[in-house]
């Protein structure tokens, strides 16, 4: 089973040298520690920043300087910055070329919850929903089963949706699978130690297991 | 005549009971901290505020929420406030979640004189409840409507005595779109300058939007979640 | 019977200390000769400048600084730089005070055609649809009769629109006229030299004479 | 994997027969001289070009109109070219006439993601012809559409090996919508630099939209009305 750091680290490899990429928070904000410097990947932080760089050290920390989570943050070189209505137009023109993101809940026809939970302290949606109806290519970084053991790769979701029929492709602590245009999630890759049969059991949604299906790979 | 005002108290003293504003701000990061604390001073109430966020308890739109001046929110994320969260369960507190990308093109409209446009976010949501769709290319979209308000109050780094103003990193986020959002837009600086110190070609809001500019009280600038790089850094 | 620089010295008189002006090509263009420095007037040129000053000097000459009649400027002090969209959105939004244009023909419901000659060279219509449809304030700049004797202030426009029911106010080689918001001319100033009866021979549209018409005044 | 180009000719090469192509620039000023120049030796034709003027006889795009390059022209303004005026009246030539505002939102929209907008520009007029009215808040308003293209030529002032644009000037007018609505956007630029050079405060356009970068082949800056102040001048 992946922990986090190993889910990152499976997500960086999907990363084209040249692009430019939205994490959102969680998981997908780890990704950043495995993209290698020499494949000049550029971050977008949608709060206005294209050139995120790595955190501060104490001495460059800036208070007006922070990412989409609200962490103080550095830009990289060649960065530029701009406003939040700029920084959307960016994402809805779709000229981000990938978008990584949490989620709570993805269902076989590649609609997304990662929002809300009802009865549960309202946050809001943030830009998310922006994200996921706008992005050209959308991966998700996500839990298979929850803590009590349900399968959060579904039918249908049960929460309220973040977005409809944008997710291509998922990577959670078990399994790497694409979302088929046609509708089903269909494996690509397992974890180690797991089996097609662990994935069966963890996936409630329709499950398309082709005859090759490997072995998920970490450098 | 002149657009520059002695101080914050000054600058706010006509904001009215029941009036909107737009605040500036993406989190803690170039909120109009000092119109907000004049705000809190002047004490008027059942204000609609605009803003991407609502603050923390004790700083931000925060300080308003707890002096229960506050009585509709306009917002993309508000998780980050107790009291809002109160205020919100007990029905003093009326909240209109807009996913972000649309609150700022909806005050970029508003301001452009575009009364309406369509965009993607949202739809097959429950954002999309009682809204036209409308299919283009094949793609659905929802309609959605510019949006104004009686006052702007926004932060910049520099500005001039013509309203001219230059951001700081993302501390320019909202800003810009909510100068040009407001019937009066209030501009605090952390530096004023004479008209003429600044390069036309650097500025990002021009002085037309902006009627009263000031030098901001204090500039605290609180840091909301200070992630400072550790030796383990990888990458 | 006022010249082109009465004229425009007569409109400069409507125009407001510290307010935002933009100005049209022909007449419109030499109403800034006759605003004075000390009202802090702010001239927008709709290619992308707020703050135009005086024409250059030969050595001030900037081919990357125009006006929106493509002719060589300079910037007065506190001048801002922008695109053309961000320059209609602040036309649009209706942020500028007031716009003063030509006009080949205005109708007493406040249409406005001055962009298209039927069977003439086909020029477009540059930006000024969108001032006519924006503008808070519009006052029109225009002689009052052709040179082959017809009136411009008419019943209805006969060339194509520029935009309808948008014209506030009018000034002649004859006279300063307001469009009523039910429609009709009202005089307001007759040109030295000039009587009510010549106004009345010269507007084709319903015109409206008060009791107390006074005499246009030039410093 | 470099966005720079060794010059213009390598820089559009790949543009194609009957491409849709927007091109910066009001008037003369802004223009990107030297894309026009490698275009008309490349020859292709039966372009659709998007640009808010036409150039004249012999300069910018009345280069490409005088090589029967150009099938269709979509602009505000074209009043100063004899033969554009020629083709149009004889059937070779196209044209589409936007008011220049819509043009310039058309294309801020297309870059942005935003199908469609309403604007109140052309209600009542020929513009109208065809196009969905709506009311909003009493005022009548049009539908218009987002727009983009194969292919965007912009010209910058300066440039940094990673795309990041910056302009002068009234040159920046149509430029940076323009940058964000090419499916391929080339930028020619009178100086080149090193990422990280310039100030990321400062960049008008951001590296993300531009594909390929070039220094200016050259950078005659004709200029149309050369207009000197006078003795006798007012004011």
């Amino acid at each position: 089973m992946l922990d986090k750091y190993q889910i990152a680290q499976r997500i960086a490899k999907e990363i084209k040298p040249g692009s430019y990429v939205n994490l959102g928070i969680g998981i997908p904000t780890l990704v950043a520690n495995y993209i290698p410097q020499s494949w000049n990947v550029t971050l977008q932080s949608e709060n206005g920043l294209l050139g995120m760089g790595p955190f501060p050290t104490e001495n460059e920390v800036d208070p007006d300087l922070i990412n989409a989570g609200k962490q103080t943050i550095t830009m990289s070189v060649g960065a530029s910055l701009f406003s939040s209505a700029d920084s959307f137009a960016m994402i809805r023109g779709g000229h981000i070329d990938l978008t990584i993101l949490g989620a709570m809940e993805v269902s076989e026809n590649g609609d997304i919850a990662n929002w809300k939970i009802p009865g549960k302290k309202v946050k809001g949606m943030g830009g998310a929903m922006d994200l996921v109806a706008s992005a050209k290519h959308i991966i998700v970084a996500m839990q298979h089963v929850s803590k009590d053991g349900k399968s959060k790769l579904l039918e249908e979701c049960t929460l309220p949706l973040t977005g409809i029929k944008c997710i291509q492709r998922i990577v959670t602590e078990l399994a790497v699978l694409d979302v088929l245009p046609e509708g089903g999630f269909k494996l690509l890759e397992i974890a180690p130690g797991h089996t097609v049969e662990d994935v069966k059991n963890a996936t409630e949604g329709k499950l398309i297991i082709p005859d090759n299906v490997l072995e998920i790979e970490l450098d | 005549m002149s657009k520059v005002f002695q101080n914050s108290d000054l600058a706010i003293a006509d904001v009215f009971e029941s009036a909107s504003i737009m605040l500036g701000g993406f989190g803690l990061c170039g909120i109009p901290e000092s119109c907000i604390a004049a705000l809190a001073r002047h004490g008027v109430s059942q204000l609609t505020c605009i803003s991407n966020n609502a603050g923390i308890d004790d700083f931000g739109i925060g300080i308003l929420l707890k002096a229960r001046q506050v009585k509709k929110m306009i917002s993309s994320y508000v998780g980050e406030n107790a009291e809002f969260e109160r205020q919100l369960l007990s029905g003093e507190l009326e909240v209109d979640l807009i996913p972000q990308g649309t609150l700022a093109e909806r005050i970029r409209a508003g301001g452009a004189g575009i009364p309406a446009f369509y965009t993607p976010a949202g739809v097959g949501t429950e954002v999309a409840k009682g809204k036209e769709i409308r299919e283009f290319n094949g793609k659905l979209y929802l309609l959605e409507y510019g949006l104004t308000a009686d006052f702007a109050f926004v932060k910049a780094w520099k500005g001039d005595t013509m309203g001219n103003l230059i951001y700081k990193g993302t501390a320019r986020n909202f800003n810009p779109m909510m100068a040009t959002a407001g019937k009066i837009t209030i501009a605090e600086v952390e530096e004023l300058v004479p008209a003429g110190t600044l390069d036309p070609n650097e500025i990002h809001t021009p002085g037309v939007f902006v009627q009263r500019i000031f030098i901001a009280d204090k500039n605290e600038k609180r840091i909301e979640h200070r992630t400072i790089q550790t030796e383990s850094h990888a990458g």
